[in-house]
């Protein structure tokens, strides 16, 4: 009765997850389908609680429910009190949450069903019941291989993304490593499954894979992280669905296997989207030529222009269009250069934000960014809606981009940017771009538009560089 | 050979359950805006917080006795539920940014 | 009340199923363009026709001393292989016309 | 083993069922997805015939082998011989087909069954074993009935489709009358899986279901027929689950939901491309009104214009778009049609198709129908692109369309079809209309279009009228 009563739990938690991801694809429903996967949650967590058959231990329940309620505490105000800039983040910290949870329980189940066939060899057993026990002794090392993987790679992630640890860290050939210590890793594992293992050489196990995360996602540079994210996201999905399975539980299942399938294909879309197969991501071919490239051979003369002369320049322009970058978001200039915008409407001049689809450092990253400082919706124009549009404009203020804005992509074969669509602004009339000095971006390359006889090099950190702009301005 | 078809037979609804939810899975993405990728990530990553039912499971069968499971296990929960609510919570706070300008 | 339950218990894998099916069918139509919506009624008109198998079935569980489940039987077949046959050679029939025109 | 290797051909057959009617949703995977369902269909058919266990006697054989061998060759050759435009006569036949195969299974299974159970009640057998028992009455019984109501429905629309029945015929009071006889049938099937039933009366249901069905198609207009053909196929399709459900059978089960869950939504899809919701399909609210709004009370003049004035003015414009209609179908005028654009062309006229949605009778109808006359894809261009192309259009020739030219759609709120978009050629310099007197389309409404100045009636059939006109430019 009550176990019939909670599978129905667990079959609403699976459509709501279902129909919550679905949603969560279009932004007109997205923030409904958000919280119909949680409410999802919500009763199948509480139905596991409740409807448990068999007398509960007041200890085990104070633990419940304390671990519960001081993870909703931390989690909830961790999540209300971050920036929003650091939202990568923080689904990096969250989704290494899942991967470790899933990794303890396997550490338990893996000791109890040791205990349960007495530690013996399994070929004693019957063949029937030691093939269930087979079963679930991959469920379990499959389990916790992943989701330890999960773990120590979001946690290398969040470090990365964190700026502690963002330089792509070169191992001497170590994809070969890699492939060992992973080839080496399942050896390990398939071995203990075949063993019947040892309760102690489990935890050697969880250390291996832990350590197998932390050179996986080593070498892979700071900026690719969103894109490593969702495939450990889809990795932690996959350690979900295990557990899934070594319950016969329905509903972490369906939850499992519907974000590593829907996790795996949103991370081939993002690559699709930055133009780059998912192998060289994470056989980082990308990062590494940048030490070489960036010292280019590029010759030719650049511009500098004072705050005054951008002031004088886009006061009097009629149409500014504006590209922020990954810089506008390090330099947390977004507030100011809404500022601008609101400063140059009342002087009459029309301003639009040019977004390119992965500019930044994740999808999206410069619509949330600018989000938070308010500016409007119909303000943000696609690349392929501003594209034709930079004819007539007078003035593109580069805040920050670099790879977006690139011609290089267009003209340059041998570029490893090439063929990515970009911002074509050397269009326009006027290009002012602001960076703090002639380094590159995210690609590692130099960049032939900063040497444009159109082009004026406004150099400062964004933030500063745009509150003098505005202040200027203002004198005008 | 053989054991493979047998494999077969015997979880035979198991592997249409799996079949069906990856094409699922799969079908749901199609046609992701790419301003939408980050928060459904995020998404993504609150609904695999679902693990923390098996934490609880394992919870509510482990021995009162055996400390170090009751110590791992109670980690696990901590765990699955920062997953959890930090994982919708913060979705929700990057989607409510996406609707206010609509 | 209790019936309703022991019934969900009971066939639970069957009723994930035919959810997961019914969501593959409802993504799957997603987004078709007009002009593709005759070929693709076809083409569903098509795959009902797996019907036949269970008319095939029938024929090889009669007695064959049973004529009027034999006849009958034959006629199911007769018709299933109508629907697959007729069915799938319309649907690329059309098809090809939109082809040619790319 | 036999067994196994049949439940993977099984689960093979499933797996391209989903991906052949994903990939048909796509025009440029479109046909290979059908190939793909077929190849899986065929795999699903040859493991049932040949890893069968047990003996078969060969009459059992030779019956099903030649029943194969009929039905292929009476479909493959209707398929390949009849008239494009014939297709939806087709897929209506060949639907009722699915439908009547899983009706007569059921009746067999019937008859077996009951014989089985020794024709007893059921509450004399145990409780456990009625229990399944009943499970298979009633996916019999809801085989049976939505089986036979799919045939004759089928044939109806087929009928109707064909012209033999194309006038929605009005029963007095036939909702109430329908929905008594489906409640009829209904508690019918209940009481059949209740009793335990009679192996006599089934054939009374089973020929209730059909009459049923007959009923229900018997009033909607013939030219609704693509919208009830689809509903009646997404009724095959869980006929065919039915049949799923019965033998355990998972590919019936896929196949079946899949296209009764996908039918439906195609119907609603289709319902929605005509701007109509599916009650007013079904209840007939439309075909109703047709005799009483004909007759309107639209008054003003038209203007005739012969078929030399009309060869003048196409042969010295600039640029003709073409809006082809049902009538161009009726007519069986495509192919005089492109000789037209070939002559025109010639001449240095540019000529492009205005294709609306729902031209003709039945969705991509048009794109079919000149598909055939071998129109090339880039001269048929969509309402939304074509549309702000009219105003540089010199003639616009509206060859037995109606509806899809009619402002009221735009102007007039108590239109039957107000609301839906419309090509708009009323804003070209010229409009010639050509169809055989001024009786109304699908909708049964007049059109003011008619009574534009700028609108001259080309009148006649509109293959006789455009082989006229066709000479005659080439005499210019
Ligand atoms: N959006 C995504 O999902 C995603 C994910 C992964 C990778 N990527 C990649 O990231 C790149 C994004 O292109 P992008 O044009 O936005 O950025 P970018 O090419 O990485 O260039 C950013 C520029 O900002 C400047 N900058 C850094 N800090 C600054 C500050 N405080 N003030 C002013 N300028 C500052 C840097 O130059 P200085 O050091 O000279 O100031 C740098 O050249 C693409 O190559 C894309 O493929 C995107
Ligand atoms: N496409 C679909 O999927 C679909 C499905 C169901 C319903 N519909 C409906 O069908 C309508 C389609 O609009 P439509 O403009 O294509 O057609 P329509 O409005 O039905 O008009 C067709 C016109 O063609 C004329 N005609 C008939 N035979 C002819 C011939 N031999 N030569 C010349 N003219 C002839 C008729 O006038 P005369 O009798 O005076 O010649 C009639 O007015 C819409 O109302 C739509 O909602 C479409």
């Amino acid at each position: 009765m009550k176990g019939s009563i909670l599978e129905i739990c667990y079959l609403i938690g699976s459509v709501t997850f279902i129909l919550g991801l679905k949603m969560m694809g279009n932004a007109a429903t997205a923030r409904k389908g958000n919280l119909i996967g949680a409410a999802g949650m919500g009763i199948a967590i509480a139905g596991t609680i409740f409807l448990h058959d068999g007398k509960i231990s007041p200890l085990v329940y104070a633990l419940i429910f304390g671990a519960i309620g001081l993870g909703t505490v931390i989690g909830w105000l961790t999540a209300v009190k971050v920036q929003m800039t650091k939202m990568p983040e923080l689904v990096s910290i969250f989704n290494g949450m899942g991967g470790a949870c899933a990794a303890l329980i396997s550490l338990i189940e893996f000791q109890h069903l040791h205990h349960s066939i007495g530690g013996g060899m399994l070929f004693v057993l019957s063949s029937e019941a030691s093939g269930e026990i087979y079963g679930q002794l991959i469920a379990i090392v499959a389990g916790l291989i992943i989701g330890s993987v999960s773990f120590s790679g979001s946690i290398i992630a969040f470090l990365k993304l964190n700026g502690t640890m963002n330089k792509p860290i070169r191992i001497p050939a170590y994809n070969i490593v890699n492939t060992l210590i992973l080839v080496g890793v399942f050896g390990f594992g398939a071995w203990m499954v075949y063993s019947g293992g040892n309760p102690m050489l489990i935890w050697l196990l969880f250390a291996a894979s832990l350590f197998y995360g932390v050179m996986f996602v080593f070498p892979i540079g700071g900026a690719d992280m969103p894109v490593v994210i969702s495939l450990l996201n889809s990795f932690t999905g996959l350690a979900a669905a295990f557990g899934g399975f070594l319950y016969d539980n329905k509903v972490m299942l369906t939850g499992g296997i519907l974000v590593g399938s829907a996790g795996t294909l949103l991370t081939l879309v993002m690559c699709k989207a930055m133009n780059r197969p998912l192998s060289n991501v994470i056989f980082g071919a990308f990062g590494a030529g940048s030490g070489a490239a960036a010292g280019g051979d590029v010759q030719g003369s650049i511009k500098d222009i004072t705050t005054t002369d951008v002031a004088v320049l886009m006061n009097y322009s009629k149409k500014v269009v504006i590209v922020p970058g990954y810089g506008l978001a390090v330099a947390q200039a977004q507030h100011v250069i809404k500022e601008l915008e609101n400063l140059l409407e009342e002087r009459g001049v029309e301003v639009k934000y040019a977004i390119h689809p992965v500019a930044g450092r994740m999808p999206g990253h410069m619509n949330v960014l600018l989000a938070e400082s308010n500016v409007s919706y119909d303000k943000l124009v696609e690349m392929e809606d501003i594209n034709p549009e930079f004819e007539q404009t007078d003035v593109v203020l580069v805040v920050g981009a670099n790879d977006v804005v690139n011609p290089a992509a267009k003209t340059d074969p041998s570029s490893p940017i090439y063929g990515m669509p970009i911002l074509e602004v050397d269009k326009a009339k006027n290009i002012i771009v602001n960076k703090r000095s002639m380094s590159a971006g995210y690609a590692g390359i130099d960049n032939l538009l900063f040497y444009d006889p159109k082009c004026s090099m406004f150099f400062g950190d964004a933030k500063k560089a745009l509150t003098d702009l505005v202040a200027e301005i203002k004198t005008l | 050979m053989e054991n493979i078809l047998d494999f077969f037979s015997l979880h035979r609804e198991m592997i249409y359950f799996i079949i069906l939810s990856v094409f699922v899975g799969v079908e749901v993405i199609g046609g992701v805006p790419t301003v939408l990728h980050t928060p459904l990530m995020s998404g993504a990553n609150a609904i695999h917080g679902v693990v923390i039912v098996g934490a609880i499971y394992v919870m509510l069968n482990v021995d009162p006795a055996d400390y170090v499971s009751l110590l791992l296990g109670t980690l696990a929960v901590l765990l699955g539920t920062l997953n959890v609510v930090g994982g919708f919570v913060v979705t929700d706070r990057m989607l409510e940014m996406f609707k206010k300008k609509k």
